[in-house]
């Protein structure tokens, strides 16, 4: 038992609440918001060390043990993740500090992602079925207030899309939820999953698995990913930029956990799809990715494409894949906030959302488009950027386990996330200067400090990859074992 | 004042009579009445006149009364749904009422919407006149016209002596 | 009565099925508030029906129905409540801002 | 045989039922189809009386009492958006 | 150490130089950057003894250990050859650049671009490690792609910066697939292990595939055809750019590559036909076309082009020796790769000795255009001593060092016949020969046309003179090297290339014979009646020139690589928006639709598939009348919502439903839910009739046939797949559930309501959380309807 | 038979004529010519079925259990109380929407002062 | 005519006393009979929804001069520090405890934590149902 636990969680549910007291002072939400933040990373790197020392931590709320009351587990999987989502939050909070208006500041901006970050840390650290579907729901609530803030045709418009979709894969969530209660007579993730491994058997197990494949399959984007490049176009930067980040991240988060520990009694069927669908969501995110030259669409498109490949780690589901996939993971929570926070800075600076429209920002922007590129060389997975550790691990798992074709699609998607953006890096920040009076004379300091922290982020995971490397270690041995998270969530006592 | 008081005891009497305790307990009731001033303070801005207790007896007639004309009149209008043929004539029409509170006014209104056939629709502005529906017109013209005096009695014996 | 409720859910999820994928903002809606009808009286099914007393253990010795669905369709309840409110607001300010309730004429210009 | 004559008495307010419903889908006015829901409301209120008493317990007495509120919240609220199109002001005109 | 500095160095000093170019005012910031390739040239010469005599230096350091990532570099005779050209091209270049490049230029940026450069070469050619290869290899299409836009205000800049970045990032990406499934067959990253591991015995389809990924890594950046158009567009970048990365160094990567792994994969037969044929369609097809150029670096390119195809071929007959007999018994096809390798460090002398000329040229007259050139042979003769030099030693004329290794290439073709592995061999000299007669051609037009003839057409802008002697130091040095070379190739034969050849031959003892003592005069051999009809033939051509240049605009326009190239860009936009555009309709109900569907295709699919359909009317909860009616009031009500006219009404059903949901929780026993459910459902209720003062009555769904039978199609199947689902689950009861564990909530909680219990305790935190979504929910209609953003921060709509 | 069965008896009678009677005012929730005479079935034989159910179940508990339930007691007042303005407001509704009398109908005194809307809601 | 709800009014007065005392009740019994912070919460916001409807949102807000927003956030602060006082002695998060406490005039009392969670639950539910009704019922600007 350890209370730390629920701090991911705890923290920003605290401060958003507080801060609802003080909606109209400003400044005081800004103070609030980084305190909240830097405890939350000072927080979770403790957890995460205490974890790899003493092995996975529990709390079981209440101190109903398991799999009675609720538990929530804190694994090395679950708290590099949480990690990296506290501090990616961090930096789009700063964004944020500097283009959220006053107006958003007052109608509860800053609380509503907090609520979602707190969403998105439990999501992760729930070792409970039904939890989950709450923590979703936290998170998915949030989101939709964020994604309505302020208004306006457009983005009205596309959020009821956002809405009405998610409503529909919440209730198969609930669906799934009874099937699985129904089967099994239980909700805890662990006791799942013990039960599932004492039958072994069971076409019945793989319907549930592949209903819960579908709700995690269009909270992740992977395939049904409808609803994603619309809404995540029409918030303010900062915010879209904390949902390119974070939101998808549940669903991949929550197909890697569960495909991982609750249904594995048929991965012929359930990975297999997995894997078809991955690359189906690669394809068709490299369509959309080269078929715009609407910024925000490139940047849409270009989160689907990393949905696919990190799911290819699930699909090759072999010790080296999986460590791979937790890199790349954590790389595509701080490059697509980067890209989010980059692209929305350019619309921002030139007020165009079509990139053809724009040219040689660098003239005017020379720091800001040597990040882009780096950022573009990052997300195209070049080394020594965090991506390439992951998508080199990822390689090798697919090597390993014969997926040629798979490897080949992977890798070639990078072609055109580099060629989506070489695109945009030729056209709007290369070039001749343009002339125009609508440009922003300077982006504010905040602003290139939140981006300067997510390029050292990418950078320092890529050339530091060696620090990481136990915990990712940890958290894909945790993985492949399923029996070490069951014992440490039933049997803490090692009975 | 005086009327809020009284609710105050009705509710801490509730509470005493919810908590369903085996004896009567003081403390129940204490706590009950607490619960009630919270109640009070909560809804204390809209109350209009103060109301006089000791009218327990009038309340009791008027009960009856208004039991009697309910019974009464579902029987008139079972009658009148299990008649083979329905020979009826709806209308409406006005009633003026001597009646001057709210609280009069509307006992008067829902012991008429109870009498047999017929339902007010409409109360004027000065709340004098009523307008009625009646199931078979003819008749409830009759039955109201009498029925009423009673009714206005009654209810002035409550609510004015 | 399992087998009366599953066709019972069974209708409700093919009607609200219907709903959901109608032009009309308000149809949408009741169909998402049609659906989590169904999904609760799936839990409650899928849980023992019937099976026992009112889970009050003061008043009956026993057994009694399973409380944990129970519980779980109450949080459900409360949490699609919220989304429904959430989402008729979100729908009549759609309408407001776009002149229509029609989500076929909500499919937006950057697309053609 | 007393839960028999309850049973049969249920069956009697659910036939009730089904014939309010018939009139909820048939209208032809809207007044027509909330007076049908009132009734609904009532007698489903009066089964569970009675169902508490088949099944032996006071568990349902609360929901007999919400039913018996919120049937009432609910015909004044269709009422209302029926007579002025909205059933809660910003000011009323008195 | 000598190989981590050398990688070290100009990298700090790349980063360095960004960082203090303003200290420096008074000279030209290329003096700064020249020690480095100096330095370095001088430090690796020192270790040419110790190489040359067979040894190796190796050093390595961890990067990330955890997964054998260890920057091990590893110098020997191939990696000295090539570090030698790197250092010692670059020093010329950069000192050929300082006059070349005005202080007006953002030198800052050019010199870290190109130092990173070095870097990365160096890197490539000292690697062992194939992820650090790789890298390296990376680094270098970046910094290929940094220079080559430099000017990126150009359009052409920009184009050609892009292109050769995705050419060769994409073969990268290959080729490290192909690291990788060649490190899982070998359980090893080290180049030098798999050398000594590898036999025979370990050909598999993999490896061949590795060896296929490889090849496609190596022939991109070595601008094989069909690889090479990105290189005539890199001639966007300055010259001293284009003399260094991409004739003399970069574009010799892939060289390298082909060369470091010939003693893995050339035990595969495929090696030797994929690295020859692709070689020497390449030196046909960059010959061909060079010839029609006009513009000199046009020109220039293709020949690099045509010359890399030659040392490609060389390679690739050179390791047939792996294949035929997994031994070497007949050291004459080393000669080959001997050749190869000879004619690596030719082509660097003189192909950087033409692009400097090319670049003065530019510099001093102000074009390059062919048309426009002529007769400078009298304002500029030492620019045209270098350019005949150049020219002759391409040309592969005597007296030239490019004779040599021309030489040998004619005689490799030849020697190759002796194979006997396939008839089509034939056609190999058939192909050296022809190119060559091209060759020399397009030699003739690149001295003749530009330095003799009119001189009308010259640019008369400007007065123009002999380049500066700064401007000349560069390629004087690298033309008396090809003269040097020509009477004393033995030297570089000695204590460069015969080390390098034992890199490629590892397994030959004693290496000394695969060194062959390399001599002007051979007699009269096949291979000197070749050169000489070359030069009859290519004389005859180069006069005939004017007669037969119209041949070349008979082919169309559209079959060119380069038109297939931007076709497939502009198409892969068009379909890209096509095929988005095709399911992303921005329907919500497509959406859905999908969403559906694949539900049913995918779950009903395998419920079907699976035969588990169970239904058990056995051991059932009893039916009572009331609730059979009930039940059919709730079906009614919800199919009653199809069919409603009003909104009012679809709502007073919705309500209907509302009870009657209650009403089956008041069946089930559960209370709790039977009063919440109620109050829900009427604060719904109200919600609804709040909102509806807002949005307008329903109009009848006016839909086509077809959208309604699709819908009706999808409801039911949904409608069956949910019910067929929840009969298998309710017949399926393995376990017991936890729930046992609950009826203890008095003893455990001193709470009796079981279900309350668990909400405020058991499961609190739930509790909580879903009153932080009530919380969210509220701020979220607040905001909704309190907040607009100001007209002036609206999204960008046009 | 002691005397608890006998109430228990009553009870069960009770709510039986209850249950017949809310049946017979259904009937007239179909034969009702409009829906103000409709309301007059619901607001009254309607009301009165109701009150009668819970006065048995009441009777019930009263008699099995000997306890007074005040949460019936409350429920019947409640009833009482609020079926009639129910249906006065849902009279008043119908009205003021435009719903117009049945044909069959005498006098409509209040004609002259609430304009009626041109036909009927749909 | 214009419309005299005096009946309405009159009646509303005296019924929204029953529903808040249903209301309180329900929160009280909810650990042992059906009932608990949600439904006594839900049932509050009725009672409340019945006065708006009676009257109208100003004379409510006259009555009831309350930022429902800030009830609510009082409401989930405070199910969440009955979350976190625990912690503080060394339980797990959300561990609900009962004590004794003696209170004048009343006595001894069992005080249990739940209490305190469910009286956050229901002023959430309060102020969340308020907070959208009011929201809606007061924007109509366009
Ligand atoms: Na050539
Ligand atoms: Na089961």
């Amino acid at each position: 038992m350890n209370n730390l636990v629920v701090m991911p969680m705890l923290i920003p549910l605290c401060v958003a609440v507080i801060l609802i007291f003080f909606r109209t002072y400003i400044k005081l939400q800004k103070i609030g918001v980084l305190f909240a933040m830097l405890l939350l990373i000072v927080t979770n790197i403790f957890l995460l060390v205490t974890v790899k020392e003493q092995g996975i931590q529990t709390l079981y709320f209440g101190g109903w043990e398991a799999p009675f009351g609720i538990t929530f587990v804190a694994d090395s999987f679950a708290m590099l993740l949480v990690l990296t989502a506290s501090i990616v939050a961090l930096c789009c909070f700063l964004y944020a500090f500097s283009t959220l208006t006053e107006d958003y500041a007052k109608n509860f901006a800053y609380p509503l992602m907090l609520f979602m970050i707190a969403g998105v840390n439990g999501s992760f650290l729930t070792g409970d079925l039904f939890n989950l579907f709450v923590c979703f729901e936290v998170m998915l609530l949030a989101s939709y207030v964020l994604i309505t803030l302020g208004g306006g045709k457009e983005r009205l418009r596309e959020s009821l899309k956002y809405v009405i979709i998610n409503i529909f894969a919440s209730w198969l969530f609930l669906v799934g939820l009874a099937m699985i209660y129904g089967t099994l007579g239980t909700l805890n993730m662990a006791h799942l999953a013990e039960r599932v491994h004492q039958i072994h058997q069971g076409p019945v197990l793989t319907t549930v698995a592949l209903i819960f494949l579908i709700v995690f399959a269009l909270k992740a984007g992977l395939f049904l990913f409808y609803w994603l490049p619309g809404s995540y176009r029409v918030p303010e930067t900062a915010i879209a930029a904390l949902f390119g980040a974070l939101l998808t991240k549940v669903g991949i988060y929550a197909l890697f956990r569960t495909f991982t520990l609750i249904f594995t009694v048929q991965e012929n069927i359930t990975h297999t799809l997995i894997g078809i669908l991955a690359c189906a969501t690669i394809i068709l995110g490299s369509f959309g990715a080269i078929g715009y030259r609407d910024l925000r669409q490139i940047v849409g498109y270009n989160v689907v494409i990393g949905v696919g490949f990190v799911l290819l780690g699930l699909y090759a589901n072999q010790t080296e894949a999986l460590e791979g996939a937790i890199y790349y993971f954590m790389h595509d929570f701080i490059v697509k906030a980067l890209l989010f926070l980059m692209i929305g800075t350019m619309i921002y600076i030139t007020g165009r959302i079509r990139f053809d429209e724009i040219k040689g920002l660098i003239h005017h922007f020379p720091l800001f488009g040597w990040l882009f590129f780096l950022m573009m060389l990052s997300l195209a997975g070049i080394p020594p950027f965090s991506g390439f550790i992951g998508k080199m691990l990822l390689g090798i798992g697919l090597v390993d386990e014969g997926m040629y074709i798979t490897l080949l699609l992977g890798f070639l998607s990078s072609i055109v996330v580099l060629y989506s953006l070489l695109r945009v890096f030729l056209k709007s920040i290369f070039g001749e200067s343009m002339a125009s009076h609508q440009m922003k004379k300077r982006i504010p300091f905040s602003m290139m400090l939140a981006m300067m922290l997510l390029m050292i982020c990418t950078i320092g995971l890529g050339v530091g990859a060696e620090v990481a490397a136990p915990f990712v270690k940890d958290a894909a041995h945790v993985l492949t074992n399923p029996s070490v998270y069951i014992q440490a969530v039933l049997y803490p006592e090692g009975g | 004042m005086l009327f809020q008081l009284f609710l105050n005891m009705v509710i801490a009497v509730l509470w005493m009579l919810l908590k369903d305790e085996d004896r009567v307990n003081l403390t129940t009731f204490f706590t009950g009445y607490l619960i009630g001033i919270l109640v009070m303070y909560l809804m204390h801005r809209f109350f209009g006149q103060p109301f006089y207790i000791k009218k327990v007896w009038s309340i009791i007639k008027l009960l009856f009364l208004f039991l009697k004309e309910l019974i009464v009149s579902s029987a008139v209008v079972l009658k009148q749904i299990c008649s083979p043929k329905m020979n009826i004539t709806p209308g409406i029409f006005t009633y003026e009422t001597a009646l001057q509170s709210d609280l009069e006014i509307t006992a008067l209104a829902l012991l008429l919407t109870l009498t047999p056939g017929s339902v007010v629709m409409e109360i004027t502005e000065d709340g004098h006149t009523f307008y009625i529906h009646a199931m078979d017109i003819e008749q409830s013209k009759v039955d109201v016209l009498r029925s009423m005096s009673r009714f206005e009695q009654a209810i002035m014996e409550v609510t004015r002596t | 009565m399992e087998t009366l409720m599953v066709c019972l859910i069974g209708i409700f999820v093919a009607v609200a099925t219907y709903l959901l994928l109608s032009k009309n903002l308000i149809r949408i809606i009741l169909g998402t508030a049609l659906l989590s009808h169904a999904v609760h009286l799936l839990i409650l099914t899928i849980g023992e029906v019937k099976k026992g007393d009112v889970p009050l253990l003061k008043e009956k010795p026993g057994p009694y129905t399973d409380a944990l669905p129970q519980a779980l369709i109450l949080t459900a309840i409360v949490i699609s409540f919220a989304v429904t409110a959430f989402l008729l607001v979100l729908a009549y300010r759609v309408y407001a801002t776009n002149k229509t309730d029609n989500v076929e004429k909500l499919r937006g210009d950057e697309y053609e | 045989m007393i839960t028999l004559i309850l049973k049969v008495a249920l069956v009697f307010f659910a036939l009730t039922i089904v014939i309010s419903f018939y009139r909820v889908v048939k209208g032809p006015s809207m007044p027509d189809r909330i007076v049908a829901l009132d009734t609904i409301g009532v007698n489903l209120l009066s089964m569970v009386a009675i169902v508490s008493i088949v099944f032996e317990t006071k568990a349902y007495l609360e929901v007999i009492l919400i039913l018996g509120i919120l049937s009432f919240i609910g015909t004044i609220a269709f009422s209302k958006f029926l007579e002025r199109g909205v059933i809660i002001e910003h000011k009323s005109d008195r | 150490m000598i190989t981590k500095w050398a990688i070290l160095l100009p990298f700090f000093m790349a980063i360095l130089i960004p960082i203090f170019h303003t200290r420096i005012r008074k000279f030209h910031l290329g003096w700064v950057a020249l020690a480095v390739p100096f330095i370095l040239f001088i430090a690796l010469l020192r270790f040419l003894p110790q190489i040359a005599s067979g040894d190796t230096i190796s050093h390595s350091w961890r990067w990330i250990p955890s997964y054998n990532l260890t920057f091990t570099t590893y110098l020997d005779g191939l990696s000295m050859l090539f570090a030698l050209l790197i250092t010692g091209i670059g020093a010329l270049v950069i000192l050929y650049s300082i006059f070349y490049l005005s202080k007006k230029e953002a030198l800052h940026k050019f010199y870290c671009y190109l130092l990173l450069f070095m870097t990365a070469m160096l890197g490539v050619v000292f690697s062992d490690h194939l992820i650090m290869l790789y890298f390296f290899w990376e680094l270098t299409s970046i910094a290929s792609f940094l220079l080559i836009a430099f000017w990126h205000h150009r359009k052409a800049s920009r184009r050609g910066a892009q292109k050769s970045m995705l050419i060769t990032v994409t073969g990268g990406i290959i080729m490290l697939m192909g690291f990788l499934i060649l490190a899982h067959e070998m359980d090893s990253y080290s180049i030098r292990t798999i050398i000594s591991t590898i036999s025979i015995e370990n050909l598999n389809r993999s490896l061949y595939l590795a060896m296929l990924f490889v090849l496609l890594g190596a022939f991109t950046k070595s601008a094989q055809f069909p690889f090479h158009i990105w290189l005539p567009d890199a001639m966007e970048a300055p010259t001293p750019v284009s003399a260094y990365l991409h004739s003399a160094t970069m574009v010799k990567a892939g060289i390298y590559i082909v060369a470091r792994f010939t003693p893995i994969f050339a035990y595969n037969l495929s090696w030797f036909w994929i690295v020859s044929i692709v070689g020497l369609i390449t030196l046909f097809w960059g010959s061909f076309n060079a010839v029609k150029q006009n513009d000199l670096k046009a020109l220039l390119a293709f020949s690099t082009v045509s010359q890399l195809g030659l040392i490609m071929s060389l390679l690739g007959m050179g390791s047939v020796v792996y294949a035929t007999t997994g031994e070497i018994t007949d050291v004459i096809y080393t000669q080959a790769t001997f050749a190869a390798l000879f004619h690596l460090v030719n082509h660097s002398t003189f192909k950087g000795a033409l692009f400097m000329m090319v670049g003065i040229l530019d510099h001093e007259v102000g074009t390059r255009d062919l048309r426009r050139l002529g007769g400078l042979i009298t304002i500029m003769p030492i620019t045209f001593s270098i350019a005949l030099i150049g020219g002759f030693s391409m040309a592969g004329l005597p007296l030239f060092n490019g004779f040599l290794s021309k030489e040998m290439f004619f005689e490799a073709t030849l020697a190759i016949q002796e194979m006997n592995v396939h008839s089509w061999i034939v056609l190999f000299p058939v192909i050296a020969w022809v190119a060559s007669v091209f060759t020399f051609v397009y030699c003739f037009i690149l001295v003749f046309k530009t330095f003799f003839g009119s001189a009308d057409k010259l640019p008369t802008d400007r007065k123009i003179h002999e380049a500066p002697i700064g401007m000349l130091i560069s390629p004087i040095i690298l033309a008396v090297s090809i003269i040097f070379i020509f009477f004393f190739p033995n030297i570089l034969g000695k204590f460069v290339i015969g080390s390098a050849m034992q890199s490629v031959y590892p397994t030959v003892q004693p290496f000394e014979q695969m060194t062959p003592t390399i001599a002007a005069w051979h007699g009269f051999n096949t291979a000197l009646f070749m050169t000489i009809g070359v030069i009859v033939f290519g004389i005859i051509l180069y006069l005939a020139w004017p007669k037969w240049k119209r041949l070349y605009n008979r082919l169309p326009e559209k079959w060119t690589l380069n038109y297939l190239y931007n076709q497939l860009l502009e198409e892969a936009e068009i379909v890209g928006k096509f095929v988005t555009d095709l399911y992303m309709t921005g329907s919500v109900r497509h959406y859905l639709m999908y969403i559906y569907v694949f539900f049913i295709l995918i779950v009903g699919g395998y419920f079907i598939q699976s035969h588990i359909f169970a239904i058990d009317l056995e051991d059932q909860a009893p039916v009572e009348w009331f609730e059979i009616l009930l039940m059919i009031v709730m079906a009614g009500a919800a199919i009653f919502l199809l069919f409603a006219k009003s909104r009012l009404t679809a709502v007073v059903s919705n309500g209907v439903l509302g009870l009657g949901v209650a009403m089956l929780f008041v069946v089930f026993r559960a209370p709790d839910l039977a009063l919440t459910q109620l109050v829900v459902e009427s604060v719904t209720t109200v919600l609804f009739l709040l909102s509806f003062a807002y949005l307008p009555e329903w109009s009848k769904e006016q839909k086509p046939k077809a959208t309604k039978s699709m819908n009706l199609l999808i409801s039911l199947a949904a409608g069956a797949l949910v019910m067929a689902i929840s009969f298998t689950v309710l017949n399926y009861s393995e376990f017991k559930t936890i729930s046992g564990f609950f009826e203890n909530a008095y003893e455990l909680a001193g709470g009796a309501n079981i279900v309350n219990t668990i909400l405020g305790d058991f499961r609190a935190f739930d509790t909580m959380l879903e009153v932080v979504v009530l919380l969210i929910a509220g701020l979220g209609v607040y905001t909704l309807i309190k907040f607009r953003a100001r007209k002036g921060q609206k999204k960008y709509e046009d | 038979m002691n005397i608890n069965q006998i109430g228990e008896w009553i009870a069960a009678v009770v709510i039986l004529f209850a249950s017949m009677m809310s049946l017979v005012s259904a009937f007239g929730l179909i034969r009702m010519p409009d829906v103000y005479t409709r309301s007059h079935a619901a607001t009254k034989s309607s009301t009165l079925a109701v009150m009668l159910a819970l006065v048995g179940a009441f009777l019930y508990f009263f008699a099995h259990e000997g306890e007074v339930s005040v949460r019936l007691l409350l429920g019947i007042v409640f009833v009482f109380l609020t079926a009639p303005v129910a249906g006065h407001l849902i009279c008043r509704a119908a009205y003021r929407s435009g719903v117009p009398l049945a044909e069959q109908s005498g006098e409509d005194a209040l004609k002259k002062f609430i304009p009626k809307q041109q036909e009927e809601k749909k | 005519m214009k419309i005299n709800d005096v009946i309405l009014k009159t009646v509303v007065q005296f019924v929204v006393f029953i529903i808040l005392t249903i209301a309180i009740y329900l929160f009280f019994a909810g650990h042992y009979t059906p009932g608990g912070g949600f439904v006594a919460g839900l049932v509050l916001a009725s009672a409340a929804i019945l006065l708006y409807i009676t009257y109208d949102t100003e004379k409510v807000k006259n009555g009831l001069p309350i930022d429902f927003k800030i009830v609510a956030a009082i409401g989930v602060a405070l199910a969440i520090t009955t979350g976190i006082v625990p912690t503080l002695f060394g339980k797990p998060f959300l561990n609900m405890s009962s004590m004794s406490v003696h209170f004048p005039l009343i006595g001894e009392k069992e005080i249990a934590t739940v209490m305190l969670f469910e009286l956050g639950v229901a002023l959430t539910v309060v102020g969340v149902v308020m907070t959208i009704i009011l929201s809606i019922s007061e924007g109509r600007d366009d």
